[in-house]
């Protein structure tokens, strides 16, 4: 097993995988940037490297600066976590050169998957059904309204290069179909430096549900069941499951998406740990999406249904071991759901919220996984995707799990910045939710008919006390202790500003 | 003591007396209350009102506390005569709507022109931050009476991005 | 189901309890002592009920106090935890009397198991071998030299209401019999108001191996499995694990065990949770111990491993519902650990350091569950137990396990007070404990080979370098930055005096 | 600058110059290092030293401050000569061993008596606290100068229990 590994990564990624490390008894080197010093993947490593500026296109996208932070290290092996370079295939083939193992799959792997064209063709090629789409990006909107005409709107617009709903679009006619396409465009071409588009046909309130594979060097590939992702936003996965209700209510399910997701593996020879991504319809036909040839933010929920740690499996497979348990090992027990706690302002267009966390009450006992990459006190950067956490909850049944997360929200305070944990609270007590009768245009039906609270004259007349108890006031009764306090609530912040 | 409060923008008037952590307590024209309040720890208070334990979250604001208990959040504060006049007009100011850039970013489309008028959850402008192009809605239906900032153009938190009346 | 439940009981446990409540939408109701009033449990609960001043002889201990709560509250059902009332028939009696549910046992089974003599008696009548000890408690130190005399030096002395090691000694010889007779009745007397002492014939070497009982109102009683409690300290449990390693290698432990178990809790009528004791000698036979009528501290590590809420099932059959599962579904995936974090200075004769905690960080991520009573800035009280909380992990081997355990305890810092949460870090790494060659004197010889960490040149650059970044220096160019600094530390216990 | 030092009781040089939060140091006779320190919390020390990651955390003291990091505990004064000469006496004052109440407790009872040579690990002195009996036991094996407390005795913590020379 490897002595030392390098985490091309920050946030909570890059904790998670520290941890395993650790576990492991393999010493840990972080990478950060100028904005990420104080963070806690630099406190929490064994060794750290700088690796430039804020903007992570001079930090943690030079693949020539990790190497180098490796090197000079003497890291044997690279996690790269999700997003920046984990599926590019350059960067595979850069560690590979400068005889770093990439703990992911081969670079042959990640490019013959990472385009969703070629991805696409290899799945019709193992006999797995895809939804009607280009086989290539479009030269211009005009080739885009030819396709989409041919297999009838609605369609989506979808980034050649892309991932996470980044440089995606529906389109409803012809009518919108230029703009989106120009919007589409610039935003796959700042967020992968590919303005490559293509069309496909979209289907109708479909649900997301994906396979997680794990493959060895020696050919042996298994699945460890589904996720459900089908509670998304602006094509984001906010919330995931496992196992998925349909499914679970369906189980030759899980055996045919399992078995078809393990042909397409094999048929590109893959290895280390992956995802294929299905939409299933209302007839549970299931057609390949796409595949993810990397560690997905919702690996928990598997984790905590299977009782495996997906981290020290990619290690272990990265090393060369075989794999330590067949198929039919595979058990999937209870119900896992998570949540990813976001710095966003759910009464603002979800707008990002970054900025200082003043105070942070976190949820702990029975049942509750907390994955974090803040601490109080810290400054959640612009810069980068604003994930502050994972939260995710195992019970022994999905609507026990449902009922520890809303538990474990209710416990779960984080002052001075905005989050979504709010936004969790109301989604998981909806009703279709609760039945899940999910789909991925569910979140954004639940925000038309989000509940608005109602007065509370109870609470109102708790919150003027405290609020005088905490604000300075002009009296001679009570000046020294509401000056205190309100002091107390300054001190907080100057001593943050210790922090810059 | 008596103290004029502003809660969610509505005024109300908190007569308070204290006795160590223990509070007699009246709002508005209500029954008087008997509570006991420990701050437990920094701006976080633990309030027990007739039997029940409430506990909230305290942050300071601008001429206001934000206090958030029991997973709703409300905006209190204390005037006085002068400043309550400003306050209450801005509060109940609610005949026009600004649209405001919660955080720096970068204006990628502007799809309105002012002089327009505009149906509620029609979109107005693209922002884009954090590497995500959001597009920004009118909260409320009316007449778009200015647009202070140009395609390309960098916005820093807080600037006003549209005015609906 | 209730609608709403009080908990007679503070700490860990009873926020661990509220937790489940919550979840199962059933109002929680805290009682709190002067001590108390801004503790963990009264801030989470939904209603809280003051029962007196600090001492728990006069708060907590007041049976008429707490039910006098419980109906002013409107409660339904008490659950009593472990510790203080829960063990105390006379409480399960006045509950019943006033309308009240005990979330426990009946009255009658607390009063026949709760005495360790009876309890002996009750096993013996159900065929289940016990160790040779006195039927009563003993006249006087010349009867219990006596029978001392007669089953053979080393035995041991115990309070006849006792446990948790209080009123336990240890003799040799006639020669010390005297003294510890008269330390032991002077303990039991302070801890349980009786100072009966009886006389048992000591096993050397021990192993203490419990199985966990659960029993409906309608006579069907299961086991779920055993716990390895033999890691203690002065006859406490400090660490302790699901499964045993013991019984892991030897399954038809397990089984014979469990059988033993439920036969004496059926010869009981006994109901709801329990724990049956056994010590286990180097031929792996068993001896039954005593039996605890309430739910174990330890009860996390079996949860882990069953996958059940020990809580949830303990307040389903008070409701009178019948046991949601069968002896064949019970299935253990896994090995869970748990430490008991104690605070007290292993450095000092393990003296308990109660005090303000200034500073907190908690372990969590894969695997981690915290139970804890406490929270940055809160006092530990000087005048209860000092548990402060329970770390327990899960992971698929005792081994892996173990890894996660020092990697939880790293991530865990306790700044203001003194805890044992080094001294565990110690004891996972013995060998002896990794080789799972586990009995209750293992502690004790571990702290008599107890390594002395060797000077670290680096590290104690590091503390210099800290150290004069953090205190105040009277120099010019550093005067601001350092005074400041200072003043952040002192700032820390100024905020906390609000606390008071 | 630089600094006269006692670290777990011995004396230390530390030379130190700073620029922004990048240090060069020397400690004692050793080579000079570079290390980075940023304060990440109110006494929560991340230091960057030849690449590797520390977390220190610090506590105020009586005239020190205890660091702790990696599991280990160091005490370290800042100490001018006049201090220094008083605490290096009782730095080095291993003569004689106290036992001293950690927290408030009841004397039970007392097992030896001044003048007596007590073997290290031998009881002491019987005292009971949050409910439990605890045995105090010689540290070293010496003679007891002094026992100046009795039997039912209440103590508050600090106080000398016992004194072996």
């Amino acid at each position: 097993m490897f002595r030392k590994v390098l985490i091309a990564n920050r946030g909570e990624i890059a904790v998670r995988i520290i941890r395993t490390l650790r576990e492991m008894g393999i010493a840990s080197v972080a990478v950060y940037s100028d904005a990420d010093r104080a963070s806690l993947h630099v406190r929490m490593a064994d060794e750290a490297a700088h690796v430039g500026p804020s903007p992570s296109s001079e930090s943690y996208l030079r693949i020539e600066r990790i190497i180098d932070a490796a090197r000079a290290h003497g890291a044997e092996a690279i996690h790269p976590g999700y997003g920046f370079l984990s599926e590019n295939a350059e960067f595979a083939a850069a560690c590979a050169a400068a005889g770093l193992v990439f703990i992911g799959p081969s670079a042959d792997a990640i490019g013959k998957m990472g385009s969703k064209t070629a991805a696409r063709d290899l799945a019709m090629a193992a006999g797995v059904p895809v939804v009607p789409g280009m086989h290539h990006g479009a030269r211009d909107a005009d080739e885009a309204r030819e396709f989409a005409r041919g297999c009838g709107y609605p369609v989506l617009l979808k980034a050649v290069a892309g991932g996470g709903g980044k440089g995606m679009r529906r389109v409803d006619g012809d009518a919108d179909l230029a703009a989106a396409f120009r919007d589409a465009a610039s935003e796959a071409e700042r967020a992968f430096g590919d303005a490559a588009v293509y069309v496909e046909k979209l289907i109708e309130r479909p649900r997301h549900i994906e396979i997680q594979l794990l493959g060895d060097r020696h050919g042996h590939v298994i699945h460890l069941g589904e996720r459900e992702c089908s509670m998304q936003r602006r094509h984001q996965k906010i919330m995931e499951e496992c196992p998925s209700p349909l499914v679970a209510a369906h189980p030759e399910m899980r055996r045919a998406m399992g078995e078809a997701a393990v042909r397409i593996a094999r048929a590109a020879g893959y290895y280390n740990a992956g995802t294929i991504e299905f939409l299933v319809d209302a007839r549970r036909n299931f057609f390949f999406l796409e595949v993810n040839t990397r560690l997905q933010v919702e690996h928990p929920v598997t984790e905590l249904v299977t009782g495996l740690d997906l981290v020290r499996l990619q290690l272990e497979i990265a090393a060369g071991e075989p794999l330590p348990l067949r198929q039919e090992d595979v058990e999937l027990r209870g119900a896992a759901i998570e949540c990813r706690v976001y710095a966003e302002d759910p009464d603002n267009h979800f707008f990002p919220s970054p900025g200082r966390i003043a105070h942070l009450d976190r949820p702990a006992g029975p049942g509750v996984r907390l994955d974090s990459g803040v601490y109080p006190g810290c400054t959640v950067p612009l810069e980068y995707d604003p994930l502050l956490a994972k939260l995710a909850v195992w019970a022994g049944s999905r609507a026990e799990a449902a009922a520890r997360m809303i538990r474990a929200l209710d416990e779960y305070h984080v002052v001075g910045i905005k989050t979504n944990l709010g936004f969790f609270r109301q989604l998981l007590e909806d009703d279709q939710f609760r039945r899940a009768e999910l789909h991925t245009g569910l979140v954004d039906e639940f925000l038309s008919r989000r509940p608005v609270p109602s007065d509370d004259a109870e609470l109102q007349a708790v919150a003027a006390l405290v609020a005088q108890a905490f604000l300075p006031v002009r009296t001679s009764i009570d000046k020294n202790r509401a000056g205190r306090n309100a002091w107390a609530a300054w001190r907080v912040a100057g001593r943050d500003d210790l922090l810059q | 003591m008596t103290l004029d409060l502003r809660i969610d923008g509505v005024a109300a008037r908190l007569e308070v007396h204290r006795d160590g952590d223990r509070y007699r307590f009246r709002l508005g024209d209500r029954d008087e209350r008997h509570a006991q309040l420990v701050e437990v720890e920094p701006g976080v208070y633990s309030v027990l009102l007739d039997g029940r334990s409430y506990e909230a979250r305290a942050e300071p604001g601008d001429d206001c506390a934000w206090i958030t208990l029991r997973g709703r959040r409300f905006q209190v504060a204390i005037t006085d005569p002068r400043r309550w006049t400003r306050n209450s007009a801005a509060a109940h100011g609610h005949d026009r709507d600004n649209i405001v850039a919660s955080m720096p970013g970068k204006i990628v489309r502007v799809l309105v022109n002012p002089g327009e008028t505009v149906q509620a959850g029609q979109g107005v402008i693209v922002v884009e931050a954090m590497k995500m192009q959001n597009e920004m809605k009118a909260r409320r239906a009316g007449r778009v009476s200015a647009v202070p900032v140009r395609e390309g153009e960098t916005v820093t938190a807080g600037t006003i991005l549209a005015t609906i009346e």
